[in-house]
């Protein structure tokens, strides 16, 4: 199956794209790591977002040209940017309180499993010999206000990642809003997993198959 | 693009509903938004509850809000000052209810509002009348009141300067409350003597990021209170 | 009694200067509003005290020249001061996080009443008519490492301020370290009141007279 | 006259007992007082408890340090980074102790133990393997975990500029855990680029006032962790 998921629906800019277009104008946005920062690339234009990033700076602009920049204006990944035109730079706890404090509008993260009661797994297999880690993922999805997932619809394996019920352990309970996959848009609602929206020539049997909890039509 | 800035204090505060939570900045005069509660008074809401510290001198600003009778509560470290004379009118006649907080855990309250942190301890007022119907926890042999979180629809804060993103930098002993409760409202409503372009204010000497703004507007020549309390002034 | 006590003993600022003796060189102090506010004229040549006000400032200076002043830059008792070379304002929230956080060495007040166990009472009688404000006394006298009272030795109907149970409302339980009267330097130890000074002139009897609880010696 | 300034790293540090809680600054190389580090290292203290949002990379400052067994337990959001195998390694063989904490959590307790509150309540955790053993409590129809403060007995730090008074200024987002880390430490340690006369930084825009910091400790050209771990440095 993972070649099959590979070959068809939308690439990772696309879905990164999509997501984009989800997100209104003036939002203030932190990206995780990895997939999520691809968002940044694809914001429609018109629109601005002001990126926070929780190691302590709003307005958080793109990498620096190279040897341009300063080893101590970095993102949470650890990589070096830029702070735009009207940007601010505070201390961990004021950027925490951003964050729990439902400040920031949106935050979009990568996941290991998303449960259809918006349960999130994202910081650990909880296999024994793991270095646990887990950062500021928990106060994210307990404080943003809207907190979406981008990631592939299955594992490497082609284990579904959307489920009944995440196996590993939790980041946050009844957390999620809304997946973006490489298959679909899906929400999180009351009735579970719903269908948003289905990337171009792939039909809802097919999310559906993939999906490990049961999908609801619009 | 993004604008934060409204024309002027009217507009600032013209969608302040009857039996609002309005959290009012400044200690004293230093940082009192009196362009914006004469706007607010102006506008009419009523049956408000208040956040601030004090409760206004003479008959101008926050005293002037009291003495229209638009404040059904206030919730304050220090409701009697000199030129003080509002309030005590008003709560003798039991006209206004008081919530009593000391200056230090309202900070704190207020901080945490902002934070998202629901509860908190702090030593403060154990032992005293403050502490009754509060519950206390001993941690490491020390005996902590539990205190709740205060937030705000609303906050009306005093500025220096600002750009439309909503970075505020404040002038002195002026900043007081204004940065917390900017964090602790839904709207946070910041007047100041100037705007400016983003990137005009240093991101290292922002001291409230525009994060947590709603509305800037320009007051280029605020009022002083003890001014106009000198002078007897009274508003409208 | 009232004529007789303002006669003998210690000058306010007498009082005040005696104080100040006993302040470190660095110590950071908090001054209440009122006479403890004249500790800080008194400072003995060499030593450099950093003085605290709640409202904002660390590194509060004397008064302004006349006309010098700004109207925004106050201390606690909402009269105009001014800030020396090496001072910084903050918020509310840091202010009182210095309070509360044990990093102010040296608070002064005022005081209705002292009690031998360290019970303070200096905001509120507690009658009926009169409107309740408390301030950041509460605050203080709860996390400031040293709480000194400066005060008359008695109340102006000659009775007295140094008591063996408050019966005013308390401002903080047990948060008294020493007293500064007219009369004497009187210590709060767990035995209680503990003389550590006489005013010139003023016999232990006269004190131990005047006061509300037993008066040990050194 | 207030000096709070030391003559070295080595000096800064040289009273660090066996046993201590030292937090140490830092989001990665951002803000990593790695002089002071490279100090304690040679000061030779067993036994630590470090408090830091990471682990280190490669085998210089906070790598080094843990390398060199000094730590007998880290309390951290995130030890695992590209290039951190120290951590992984000793852990592995049980060598160190590890209390896992989520990065908004630690720098709130962090800051509480400054602040003198005792414990508050989060929402982040709730629901997960790190809210086990944890009280919690329902505020308003939701549930949150109580923290506990962390305090510490000496904290080290790294700065921009500071004044002989102890005031600091930061670059960029090293900023990160220095301002809560000087306030929750009973000996605050600054190392910086620069230090000024008192009066040369804006007390407008003073980060963390002298009140919180202890020693000032002038390192006109850090080295940077990055640089270091990319040339396969290590330490000593």
């Amino acid at each position: 199956m993972t070649t099959e998921t590979a070959q068809i629906g939308w690439t990772r800019d696309q879905m990164a794209r999509r997501l984009a277009l989800d997100i209104p104008n003036g939002s203030y946005v932190n990206l995780g790591i990895g997939i999520p920062e691809l968002v940044a690339r694809f914001v429609p234009e018109g629109r601005t977002l002001i990126y926070h990033t929780e190691n302590g700076l709003l307005g958080m602009g793109p990498s620096p040209a190279p040897g341009a920049g300063d080893p101590e204006l970095i993102n949470a990944g650890k990589r070096q940017v830029t702070a735009i035109p009207g940007a601010a730079y505070f201390h961990h706890a004021d950027s925490f309180a951003m964050i729990r404090g439902g400040h920031i509008d949106l935050c979009v993260l990568g996941a290991m499993q998303v449960a259809c009661n918006g349960d999130l797994a994202n910081w650990s297999t909880g296999e024994p010999g793991a270095i646990p880690a887990v950062g500021g993922a928990m106060d994210l999805v307990a404080g943003v206000k809207s907190v979406f997932v981008i990631t592939q619809h299955c594992t490497k394996e082609g284990e579904p990642k959307l489920v009944e019920r995440c196996t590993y352990p939790l980041t946050g309970r009844a957390v999620i809003n809304r997946v973006y996959t490489e298959l679909a848009v899906i929400d999180i609602t009351p009735r579970g997993f719903e269908l948003v929206e289905l990337s171009p020539g792939v039909s809802f049997e097919y999310v559906s198959e993939r999906t490990g909890a049961p999908l609801l039509r619009l | 693009m993004i604008d934060k800035r409204v024309q002027g204090p009217a507009q600032a505060v013209a969608d302040i509903p009857d039996g609002a939570t309005v959290m009012i900045g400044g200690f004293g005069e230093a940082g009192s938004p009196i362009e914006l509660i004469h706007a607010l008074i102006d506008q009419g809401a009523r049956g408000l509850t208040v956040i601030s510290n004090n409760t206004g001198s003479g008959e101008v600003g926050l005293a002037a809000l009291l003495r229209a009778e638009r404040v059904a509560k206030v919730v304050c470290s220090f409701p009697r000052t000199a030129n003080s004379t509002v309030f005590p009118d008003l709560y003798r006649k039991g006209r206004i209810e008081l919530e009593l907080v000391p200056q230090g855990t309202l900070a704190e309250r207020i901080r945490a509002g902002g934070a998202g942190i629901p509860a908190f301890y702090t030593p403060a007022a154990v032992g005293t009348p403050l502490a009754e119907g509060k519950p206390s926890q001993t941690f490491d042999g020390k005996e902590y009141l539990l205190e709740r979180w205060l937030r705000a629809d609303f906050a009306l804060i005093k500025g220096r300067c600002a750009d439309a993103h909503g970075n505020v930098v404040y002038n002195k002993t002026a900043r007081n409350f204004g940065p917390i409760m900017a964090m602790a409202a839904n709207v946070a409503i910041v007047q100041v003597n100037s705007i400016v372009q983003p990137g005009q204010i240093d991101p290292e000497t922002v001291v409230t990021p525009g994060i947590f703004v709603d509305r800037v507007v320009e007051v280029a020549q605020p009022l002083h209170e003890s001014e106009l309390v000198a002078a007897g002034a009274s508003y409208p």
